[in-house]
């Protein structure tokens, strides 16, 4: 099959869904001319022209708050936050408006919206660039959170994303942009909110979301290595949560470790971790062991990025502790 | 020729009728409040009524409001009837969004009404995107946002302006500057001259005006439509008036202000102001104006009838519409 | 020993503190000569003065932004954001400055702030100023965020929350400003990050915070009726959060109810499990539950609210399915 | 007298000596950069370097800076060493915060510069309460805010300057309309005439001025300080410049946008002009600027070489400085 990186499967989404529908548009700071920071949507404009992609003023509570009344008014915005950082400034237009305005109008009208954003570490790019902030929108009912880890996840998911009526929070992790992986040329969609068991395994699960997915899979591959066999679950979404995928996988472990590049307390493996505690404790042959980032600001630099964020050898540890 | 001009005798009637069906809610459901009877917390708009008709009246079904917690003329002369708003207030499922949500932020869809948000200041942000999905459909509707000089505080305020002046796109920002944020008095909360001067910074005009002056912010804002849908951009009209009850029925009018300052504004009622202006000018009659009253007064009766017979909110409808219906080749997995 | 309400023991945590060190200073929306929208503030004007406490233009980001600043200088701010809704747009001053300024400076300069927030459903107010936010704030390394649940707590937490150098988030039910309760007029400090064990008892841990704490208390009295001995834990902080009160408890009773009033996906309460999950899996006979709101805005009006918010009878049922 | 014509020689050259050293500095790291010398990537102030040294030089210790991520020289009027700041770009233990944030947002509290943030804006309330803790302390200190073009959209913007109008609080903006927010236009996210006109809808006055004219900057400064101290409060300050590089050091220079603007504003670029100034008026000879750049030259060799020599970030401090140290009658309970 074709390789392309996640970059250009996101773009192609795009296009695709431009294509398909005329209601979709693009904006964001320095998305059309430019083609985004992160060049995911460059070329864009040459094709659809500047209604339907165009940059914004240096703004986002006002694009994802347009996105929201462009939404209403039938459109479908995708809007591009830079950094998903930056929820901060464009938070309330997140949770207080388009996670309720289809509730508020009493399912009159929905907000069918994406959010665009990159999260994630890297080393150059400090504190205010590099969070994952998946757990600072998981307790908004009304919200979407999608999390691909591959190219193939990436192009399905977000044409989903593009076409529910629902608004979707769709987080893309700035170090997978140049991962590459198998994108058939045929037209498809991945539906949100069920889980992917990236690499089959019986004896621990371990549920990762975004890149911790790529190092999931590289601690069981060293784990196999050693004669442990392990599952590897990607969640592809935190909401919907695809607790039966979870729940079948500890079944048939009874070992489960969670991964997530955010830090550990306060983040969402509490949420995975709550639901087998709750629905499959039975099951459990051991504690439950999560791995994350520590309690710290994401530093800045290769070093200290590379001691924060979680590593294959972290989650390898992790499996140990569950034996 | 004004716009304001061009209206009939029988528009300038119907426009006193609104100013005084929208003061006879307020003051009925703020009766009604302070005897326990509705479960809704009234934020009163009486003095205010001109802007919201003014705005409003000449609107297309398909130009929408944004209307603030304060609105509450633009949902009737947008279309939303007298026994929704009422039912609302009480809290009945025949209310906003089947009483799941108070009404002072409830939207209309097909009548062009948006929904709000208790969050002052933050509809702004999302009027300024229907103005440009219109641009984008390049339909030539427009968007009204309500919002008053609080609000004009809010950092939205200023996200919203500028992207709308960048774009030039259809919306006219209705500012309703009526002394107060709560308690706090504009000069507490203002250094400037005028809210206006401040659309300069975003590229389009600025006006100040008359809000307790119906006919004036009719013309201010048929002017700025034209604009509008023109494609030459947005307008900020900053309407002057005054709140002449507490912020709400909790506060008592003379909270953190002299009563003497109530009581002039009162002495410029915008609806007694219309009134004999019509008397003098004979469009209406004294006896015009009785059956108005009793008109009206019938209207919201009904509406209180209408709302104490409705249905309470459905418990099992809890979790309802939390998500709009969506295919399952989409999503999966949706759990209340 | 002397009763009086939250509001009062709140606002004589700020009167004393603003007694004994000049530089605490309160400043927020329609607080000063209105005394603030629940009156917590009432009266302080006349004896401090405009210079100590004084309300703002109706500008939350500015409010806790300016906060950080005047911490950065050696002031003591005490911010009032009336609805902890509003955190949505003061959400990036919250998150990125005040939480990140001491690691950023390399430790020179930390923001000792406090920003007091009236949280939870009541019947009149409507999704927009309801919300139990904690969780958006629970992943964000160097906040600290308490909940009281009686006026010796609030009070006694409120002092420890403006003499710490570092910026807390003090969620104060709007429910239980009226609520009385037995307060000291002895000078006395409650250390942030210690739960308290409201009610002792041995077969059964319930974990609760807020207005939640008085339901849960009411659940253990009648499942005491039954001959069911619950033991309830007041966390008082979930940042930082006392794992050893909590383990210590579930070691006694092998059984975990966690309440909170946000809805329970995503919610607070997954991080709980979690600790349990991996710190004393051995210990539980039952899943652990979990009794919060439904995944749903908050809605209006009486009726829908009383359903909405976790009630006694919740927890019981919660505490029976332990069983 | 204007203020700039009270500057002695001796401050002139010390201007110039500024300007110097920032660009070679800026220049240096961004050649650091291409070859792959550096962990930070640069996001030079070339061409804007007039800008902070007219603004800060003059300033107290203890007056506050907040620079915006492209305001370098403040960090250098402020007096942080030049070897602290390379080794930030090297991200050294002995940079900023022993080398666990980027040094272009650093902060040094002895200084008198306050850490800004990477959210562009955001820093502008953050210098606003630093202004009013000075108000509060009756102090007669202030704070210079530092921000571009692209931030003055923000909400904080807007939240800041109403605040600060308000309480009249010493402050001065400094806007530093380069022409660019990223590769964006300023005529593509603002429809305005120009920013200054934004001051009057927040109370206090509003210049646009050279900002490629170290002097005129000083000059206008120096008068909104004199304001700001005598508690008459805040100015608004746009200084029109202009980026001569890309954002940062990913984009080439002629990254949407044609060479010809840039080399047009290279024409006018204010060090050259300074030098050209003072050798015109005698201050200085062609030996003395030949003696400053290799000065200049000498002291950015040794930053680099100190920077080199310095140690990595400690591994094991990954955790450290999450929150300040406090009793534990206070808090208990931390784990990192
Ligand atoms: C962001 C936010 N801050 C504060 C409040 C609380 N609040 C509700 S109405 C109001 C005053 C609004 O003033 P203004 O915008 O002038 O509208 P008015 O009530 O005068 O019509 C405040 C502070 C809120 N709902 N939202
Ligand atoms: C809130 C926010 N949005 C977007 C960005 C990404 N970004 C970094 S610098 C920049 C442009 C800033 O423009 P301006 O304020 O004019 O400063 P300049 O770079 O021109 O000095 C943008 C969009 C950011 N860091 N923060
Ligand atoms: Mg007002
Ligand atoms: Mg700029």
């Amino acid at each position: 099959m074709r390789e392309i990186t996640c970059r250009d499967a996101i773009r192609e989404a795009l296009r695709e869904e431009m294509r398909r529908d005329d209601s979709v548009f693009l904006m964001g700071e320095d998305i059309a001319e430019y083609g985004g920071i992160f060049k995911v949507t460059d070329g864009l404009l040459a094709e659809f022209g500047p209604d339907r992609i165009f940059d914004t003023p240096l703004s986002e509570s006002a694009i994802v708050g347009a996105a929201v009344g462009a939404a209403l008014m039938g459109m479908r915005p995708v809007a591009e936050v830079m950094f998903a950082d930056f929820t901060g400034v464009a938070m309330d237009a997140i949770v207080n408006h388009a996670a309720k305005v289809n509730y508020m109008s009493g399912g009159e009208t929905s907000a069918p919206l994406v959010v665009r954003m990159a999260y994630g570490a890297g080393p150059r790019w400090g504190c205010h660039h590099t969070q994952s902030v998946e757990s600072w929108l998981a307790n908004v009912p009304g919200l979407t959170i999608v999390m691909p880890a591959t190219p193939y996840d990436a192009k399905g998911l977000l044409k989903a994303a593009i076409r529910t009526p629902n608004p979707v929070i769709f987080l893309e992790h700035k170090l997978l942009y140049g991962k590459k992986g198998d994108v058939p040329e045929a037209e498809y969609v991945v539906p949100i909110g069920k889980a992917d068991v990236k690499r089959p395994g019986d004896a621990v699960t371990i549920v990762a979301t975004g890149l911790m997915v790529d190092r999931a899979l590289g601690a069981a591959r060293s784990l196999a290595a050693d004669g442990i066999s392990a599952e590897v679950i990607d969640l592809r979404s935190i909401q919907p949560l695809d607790e039966d995928t979870i729940l079948a996988s500890v079944e048939k472990t009874g070992r489960l470790v969670i991964v997530h590049e955010a830090p550990v307390r306060g983040g969402f493996g509490g949420e995975v971790a709550a639901v087998v505690a709750t629905k499959a404790l039975g099951y459990l042959d051991a504690p439950i062991q999560r791995v994350g980032a520590p309690w710290s600001p994401v530093p800045f630099g290769q070093i200290l990025v590379d001691a924060y964020v979680p590593s294959e050898a972290d989650i390898v540890r992790a499996v140990r502790a569950t034996r | 020729m004004s716009y304001a001009d061009q209206l009939t005798e029988k528009d300038l009637i119907q426009m006193y009728r609104w100013l005084v069906l929208i003061r006879a809610f307020e003051d009925r459901v703020c009766e009604l409040w302070a005897k326990a009877g509705i479960m809704e917390l009234p934020h009163g708009s009486q003095g205010q009524e001109a802007i919201a008709v003014g705005a409003c009246y000449g609107l297309r079904r398909e130009d929408q409001v944004l209307p603030s917690l304060r609105t509450r003329g633009a949902f009737f002369v947008k279309g939303i009837p007298t026994r929704v708003q009422m039912a609302g207030m009480f809290n009945k499922r025949t209310g906003a969004a089947e009483g799941r949500t108070s009404s002072h932020h409830m939207g209309d869809a097909g009548r062009g009404v948006l929904v709000g948000s208790g969050i002052i200041g933050a509809s702004i942000t999302v009027g300024v995107g229907a103005a440009l999905a219109f641009r984008l459909q390049r339909k030539d509707h427009l968007v009204v946002n309500f919002f008053g000089d609080g609000a004009a505080q809010r950092g939205d305020f200023h996200e919203g302006l500028n992207f709308a002046g960048v774009f030039k796109l259809p919306v006219i920002f209705v500012l309703e500057n009526n002394g107060f944020a709560e308690m706090t008095p504009v000069s507490k909360h203002f250094a400037g001259p005028d809210f206006a001067c401040r659309a300069e910074g975003y590229g389009f005009p600025g006006i100040r005006l008359d809000g307790n002056d119906v006919l004036a912010v009719y013309d201010a804002v048929q002017t700025a439509a034209a604009r509008a849908r023109a494609g030459e951009g947005p307008t900020l009209l900053e309407c002057v008036t005054y709140r002449q009850r507490g912020h709400c029925e909790n506060n008592p009018i003379a909270t953190c202000r002299e009563m003497s300052e109530v009581e002039a504004w009162r002495a410029r009622d915008p609806i007694a102001r219309m009134r004999n202006d019509l008397l003098q000018r004979g469009i209406i009659t004294g006896e015009h104006v009785a059956t108005v009253d009793a008109e009206v007064g019938a209207e919201i009766e009904d509406a209180i009838a209408f709302a104490e017979e409705s249905l309470p909110p459905a418990v099992d409808d809890l979790c309802k519409d939390v998500y709009a219906a969506e295919s399952s080749e989409l999503v999966v997995g949706r759990r209340s």
